[in-house]
């Protein structure tokens, strides 16, 4: 799978998110001081603007209803018990650039099922 | 696996087992039930009497559930036994078993007052569903019935014999009915009012004999006097069940004594409910079950700590229509208990309350309990009075949510904003064993919406949750456990200059979005400028100075001073909104226009293009000044409000507030700006001004309070910049205006502020100067943004087809 | 010139004196008074005791008053004698005096009860200045003073000595403390108040002595204690003096006996105050003076007629700081009278009122006599208080203007619109002797403005106004005098189909500013079309479609339902303005334009290029539909208000209504658009909608009122229509929704709307749909005046230098 | 004194006003039905157009603040007492068209306050 480029560091700031568009993929990126993490730019409730949310530790809150996600498993924790999640993208920074991978996007809802399962 | 042994299968002793279930499943249980029915909720009895319900319905836990919990039930056999020392419990039916722990949950018998004759046909006691079966067989009209004892239990089933048809006579020994609840007058309001529903009652009556040939024809009392019966019921009290308890020698007094943790003198036996006695108390009601079931579950289960401190002995009930609540120490000749009466005797409505200490010590109401549970609560709480004195029968006004929970229907929608009805929130709270507000929150959504309904939930779990109690301490959030006001004061005392820095020293070290753009605030107003900014801890809205919508774009709001606009202005909006396709222009209640749907990247160009400043329509911050024509036009104005609109407007516009700050300036008290339902109001009058504050019109209606009267326009101003820096300083975080003097009363409001000595006026009014001379318009931020990618979405390095 | 003779100077003689000099100039007044001072007002000799007045503060009519109405004033001689056949009266002074007519106004003595030594030194009573000045002398710090007698005289003087200093001691022969205005409990709040603030109170003690050798030094009682005093004081009650009624041979029982007209048992004599009984009564108080005198003074000027009927005796007095009020009767062990009671001993407030047949018969108050005014008022109206019965003790809120009229400050603004204060209206009412609130609006302009004082004035009259009746039935305006329920019924039932019938066949033939718009809607609403419409009776706003403004220009607010606008809009309004020199233009707080100081000749133009209808913002009819985004936009919304308000507004535009009608739809309860103070409001939830009604956020502010919840938008449409209809059948003209909601009352509102039968809530819509049938645009009318002046200035068919 | 066409009778509705300017005179026209009448169009208390008032009898009330005055006296009549009047001009109709006639301007003061002490 390949990594693209996506931005430099310097355009996050830490703690904020900031949305991107790959392809058909519009992914947020949150800088959390100590690394970059990647889910899509879309609640699972009413499709917020996640990259929008404020950061709370390792998750993002939902700048429209507060639904609350987890920037490293995409499970949304709040509301509770709803087994609902967003997708990940891996992401890694390499010279100052963060890069993101992105599956192909026929296999993207398999992958969200199947990480909902975990 | 350890054998736990109930004696009892009423209330007490399986509402015990089911807390024990909750703590562990080390035991194996056994319950013996010396009636042959599953556990029903005896209080209903009278329910069923009554016809309002069958004998199925107050069924509490069915067969399924002793089979599902493992528990053996023994049904029709009654323990005629213990022994201590071996650990055995001996049955009617000749069965010895061991155990290893014994619960004692023997309820009472009917109390049968010495008197001839009481084993004839038709004489009955009201205590179980067998007694209940009888009555209903025999009570139909005509029949004339005698109920001896004028208690609770005893007008209980008065009501039902009437209800059946009967024509009843309750007999009583002592001067007033309920004596044990009611004082002299609660119980001559109860009787009158008994007695106009067509019950006869006689008072200071000893019954001495049962009259009749086999079956029960009369009574004779002992004044010699006779009476006239077809049925009698006996319901003159109740003994606590203590035999089984003498037999294992255990400490018995009136009852089996058993200590806070709700242990008897054998360490291995514990005992609840009716039959026990606790620092000299036997309890007859069913709110002490559960409170000592809980308990003992507890020191049973091995997890000794709670303890059981005695329970407020408190008794609702609705008599033929007429509804009595009596709660606590009632009796007012004691010294230190001061009495509050009402009494509206062709009302019918008595009301009783006893203080000592500034607290509630007891409460009797007759005729109208709409405010039990107010009372119950500050019984519980111990809630210091003496702010309220005034009002403890009569609140000033009834607040919007303090309709007695009761009178809600179950169908009707609590919180409008999540759509969850009554039902639901109840349901929630059964099912799910929900006890705090947060609970309900998270399990139901009711109350996280816009708020409104917060009391009302508060209030149904008050309702059906026992032992509910309310966060004493406010604190901010989990994630920094202070109050707010705490925090101010961390934040200023230890030089603490962002959010970071409290989270990490004060608090889990990320905090979320409660607690970030509170601290937010509270850094930037102590430090006022000297600080580092975090845009990271604001809402998504302060960090590009727009309203987020429904579908993630955002909304504009250009300041329009006064509300007062012009042509050219005009022109430029709609060139914009042409320009960028807004979808949709409207005009706001707040007497400016609002761009709906604007693209977060079109933002800048969208304020360079209008040239007009930020309404702040986003913020917790000055919203608008609302104007009517005042002087410049109307046939009635008074004062120049447009012009003294403007001017506070200008004055206070770009500030942040605790919550937004919504103003009103009205040239006459016709009002016709609403500046009596804003958060700082200007209403004119022919030679002065009124400034008015804490008003609202949102999800609460709240008529504001006049701070001062002044003559000059200047003077006005002066006062509401006074009261508006005040607000800022000192209240929390999300606290409207409505809320904030509410909290601290506006005597003292007025005090701190226009009536403060001249050196606070004018430290207050420099505050303020400081605030103002760093603030700026926020969109003129489009010009240099506090960061490249504010408003613009990221284009990635390289594009990829996929 | 008749001859009139009045025995007696004080309060009682001098009123009524003046009373006769209102009627005519007819007598030739001469007045005896037995103190050498001029009439002074003696209920202030407390107040001088206590030292708040000096004594010439407390003289009512000074030298120059009797000298300006040629009155002989002879002090300082006591009459005598009375001849009634030779119609003469003989003074102390040897002289003998011819009368016409004769007024005995004698007056009462200070009852004496038996004891030794009551004519020791330092005994006084506390009757007259002299006894006042006595007591000033000799009250000092250190003196013990004993009062005897606990009424109200005595408790005044007891009141005054402790204010100087004295050690004071209270004895009373009865129980309790004035039981002639107190009940038992009332009395004992009372005590323990005063002993509280220091005075000793010893009650059930009969003085059998006063010691001391020359000057008192103690008293002894029967029960054989005894006290030291170095001050006594009686004030024991009081004796009507009837001996100059006796020896004129008049009827005489407790006191002077006279008739309904103040007539004694002489054709030529007449009595008036505290020597007098009427009916079986003596009165001691002040307010009967002045009724008796009124009568008395029609009586005997010839204009009998006029009866008087006995006061209800009530008395208001603070006692060492305890407000004690009482009135009217108090005994609640009568058959028939019932009583309601509140109690609380700690804060020494006690109320009781007592009702016969549904109305007022009596009250107390001891420590909170904030109520004290609408209790006289109900005594006074015999009010029916069957609908209050539950709020008698405590309203359930309290109206804005609800505060007692006493506790205002004179220097208080209290009309705002004219800048009229209190004081201001005192004086008016004093110095012109308004009786009516017309009057007092008429010579004062207060409550001509807006009206949100009028109960204040109203308040003031009745405080200062004896005789101050309201209009018990409200007709719509002296040209027409009916109720508007009445004149509906006419207009109906007459098949009056227009303004000026009405007014010719009901009223005075010509109407006024105020009948005729009212009258106006009338026909209007009855015939709905099927009747000639009249400007004439119109508001020049319904005249011209246009508010007019101070400088005689108009205002255009052109209507954008539910507050959506557009860029062509704007363009257009900003286009007009420029054309037409439009000095301002403003965002209403309706959310919509206002073009302000547009020209009368002007409008039809603006109109035309505007191509929008008219806003109605001149009229009493529909305004706006304020909306908030809802779920078009809003991250909160929970219904599409911005669809359900343009529909609402659609619907219901351009109908007329009895005042203004405002409404507001909201997405969810936080209530942006607060639609909770509109007149009409609809309040999304999830799943459902609130319909309410009656909210008010101007001159009143109030939270409307639930009318239903639905869960379509259609049903909650249909139920606003409902009520809408109603309103405008059933209110009176004028009448705000929040004002008709609270007449009828909600259940009422809702039983014959919403919940009404399904064929009359059709009859409501289907005469709204012909009424919306039959509407259109005003502005319409541009095309075609009904007058082809409408709009423009008429020419002059020929020009003049001049 | 010359006499002044003026407008119609048919331009003034029965019992409504009408201004006109005449040189520096703004005047009121009423129809009272049976007769014309003329005062000046400026109420002495704001200055209100009076031919914008709703008459009552003989007597206009102002629409701005509600004085009252009198068409035939040109008294102000509410509020009471005030001895403040208004200017008033002679009208007769002939041939179906109203006519007023105007004093010199230079007499306009003298007359008012003739008129209030009378």
């Amino acid at each position: 799978m390949k990594w693209i480029k996506i931005t430099e560091t310097s355009n996050i700031p830490k703690r904020e998110g900031r949305s991107v568009k790959v392809g058909s993929h519009e992914i947020a990126i949150f800088n959390l001081g100590d690394r970059f993490l990647a889910i899509q730019n879309s609640c699972p409730h009413g499709g917020g603007p996640l990259a929008d949310g404020i950061v709370s530790g390792n998750s993002v809150v939902c700048p429209l209803h507060g639904w609350k996600t987890c920037l490293e498993s995409g499970e949304v924790q709040r509301p509770k018990d709803l087994q609902s999640c967003v997708r990940r993208y891996p992401v890694k920074v390499e010279e100052g650039v963060v890069l993101v991978q992105i599956e192909a996007t026929a296999k993207g809802r398999e992958t969200q099922e199947r990480m909902c399962t975990a | 696996m350890e054998k736990l042994i109930v004696i009892g299968n009423g209330m007490a002793g399986v509402a015990c087992v089911e807390q024990i279930l909750k703590h562990s499943p080390r035991f194996d249980i056994t319950i013996f039930g010396e009636e042959t029915h599953v556990n029903y909720n005896r209080i209903l009895l009278s329910s069923v009497l009554a016809g309002e319900k069958e004998m199925d319905d107050i069924t509490i836990n069915g067969l399924d559930w002793y089979q599902s919990n493992n528990i053996s039930l023994r049904l029709g056999v009654r323990i005629t036994g213990i022994d201590p020392v071996a650990k055995t419990v001996t049955g009617d039916d000749g069965s010895t078993i061991h155990y290893d722990k014994l619960l004692i949950a023997a309820g009472s018998t009917p109390l049968i007052p010495p008197m001839e004759g009481t084993t004839k046909q038709g004489v009955y006691c009201f205590r179980n569903l067998d007694d209940t079966r009888a009555l209903l067989e025999r009570a139909r009209p005509g029949v004339k019935a005698v109920v001896i004892g004028g208690g609770l239990l005893g007008l209980e089933a008065a009501r039902g014999l009437q209800v059946q048809g009967a024509d009843v006579t309750v007999v009583h020994l002592m001067d007033r009915l309920m004596e044990r609840q009611l004082d002299y007058t609660g119980g001559l309001f109860l009787k009158r009012k008994i007695e106009e529903l067509g019950v006869k009652v006689l008072l200071e009556k000893s019954t001495s004999e049962i009259l009749g040939n086999g079956h029960v024809e009369g009574l004779r009392f002992e004044d010699g006097e006779t009476i006239e019966a077809g049925l009698v019921v006996i319901a003159a009290g109740i003994r606590p069940n203590v035999e089984l308890g003498r037999k294992a020698s255990l400490t018995v007094n009136r009852g089996i004594v058993v200590n806070n943790y709700m242990e008897t003198s054998d360490p291995d036996i514990f005992a609840v409910g009716e039959c026990v006695e606790h620092n000299c108390v036997c309890y007859g009601l069913v709110a002490p079950l559960y409170e000592q079931g809980k308990v003992l579950a507890a020191t049973i289960t091995g997890n000794r700590g709670p303890v059981y401190k005695g329970s407020i002995s408190a008794a609702k009930l609705k008599i033929m229509g007429v509804d009595v609540f009596s709660a606590g120490f009632t009796d007012d000749t004691v010294a230190g208990v001061e009495a509050v009466r009402y009494e509206d005797p062709s009302l019918g409505v008595y009301k009783k309350l006893t203080l000592k200490d500034g607290c509630l010590a007891g409460v009797i109401l007759v005729g109208d309990v709409a405010d039990s549970h107010r009372y119950t609560e500050w019984l519980k709480d111990g809630t210091d009075l003496s702010a309220q004195r005034r009002n403890l029968l009569f609140p000033g006004s009834a607040p919007d949510t303090g309709c007695d929970v009761a009178s809600i229907p179950d169908s009707e929608t609590v919180c409008g904003c999540m759509g969850v009805t009554k039902g639901d929130i109840i349901s929630a709270i059964h099912e799910k064993g929900l006890q705090t507000l947060a609970q309900v929150k998270e399990a139901t959504r009711a109350s996280s919406g816009c708020g409104s309904c917060t009391e009302l939930c508060k209030g149904l779990l008050k309702a059906v949750v026992p032992e509910f109690e309310e966060d004493q301490k406010k604190v901010l959030c989990a994630c920094v456990p202070f109050t707010q006001e705490n925090l101010r004061e961390m934040v200023r005392t230890q030089h603490l200059k962002s959010v970071q820095e409290v989270l990490d020293i004060y608090g889990n070290g990320h905090g979320c979005e409660i607690c970030k753009p509170a601290l937010s605030y509270m850094v930037d107003m102590t430090w006022c400028g000297d600080h580092e900014e975090d845009r990271s801890a604001r809402f998504i809205n302060d960090r590009v100075h727009a309203n987020i919508q429904r579908d993630g774009t955002f909304s504009v709001v250009p300041r329009m001073r006064g509300g007062v606009t012009s042509p050219a202005e005009l022109r430029r909006i709609a060139d914009v909104s042409e320009k960028y396709n807004v979808p949709m222009v409207k005009v706001t209640g707040s007497q400016r226009l609002d761009l709906l749907g604007v693209r977060k990247e079109d933002l800048p160009a969208i304020w360079a293009e209008l040239g007009m400043p930020s309404g702040q329509a986003y913020t917790k911050g000055v919203r608008m000044v609302k104007t009517c024509v005042g002087t410049t036009f109307c046939r009635f104005g008074t004062q120049d409000s447009i012009s003294a609109g403007i001017e506070l407007e200008r004055r206070l516009e770009n500030l942040f507030t605790p919550h937004k700050t919504k103003m009103g300036v009205v040239g006459c008290p016709r009002n016709c700006a609403e500046a009596t339902v804003k958060d700082i109001g200007m209403v004119g009058q022919e030679g002065s001004w009124q400034v008015v504050v804490g008003g609202a019109a949102g999800k609460s209606v709240r008529k504001a309070d006049l701070l001062i009267t002044v003559e000059s326009t200047e003077e006005a101003l002066t006062a509401a910049q006074l009261f508006f820096q005040y607000y800022r300083e000192h209240a929390n975080y999300l606290e409207r205006t409505y809320d904030f003097v509410e909290r601290l009363g506006m005597e003292k409001v007025r005090k701190e502020t226009v009536y403060a000595p001249p050196a606070v006026r004018e430290a207050l009014l420099d505050r303020l100067a400081k605030a103002k001379a760093l603030s700026r318009d926020a969109w003129l931020e489009r010009e240099a943004p506090v960061n490249p990618t504010q408003f613009v979405q990221i284009q990635p390095m390289e594009t990829i087809a996929l």
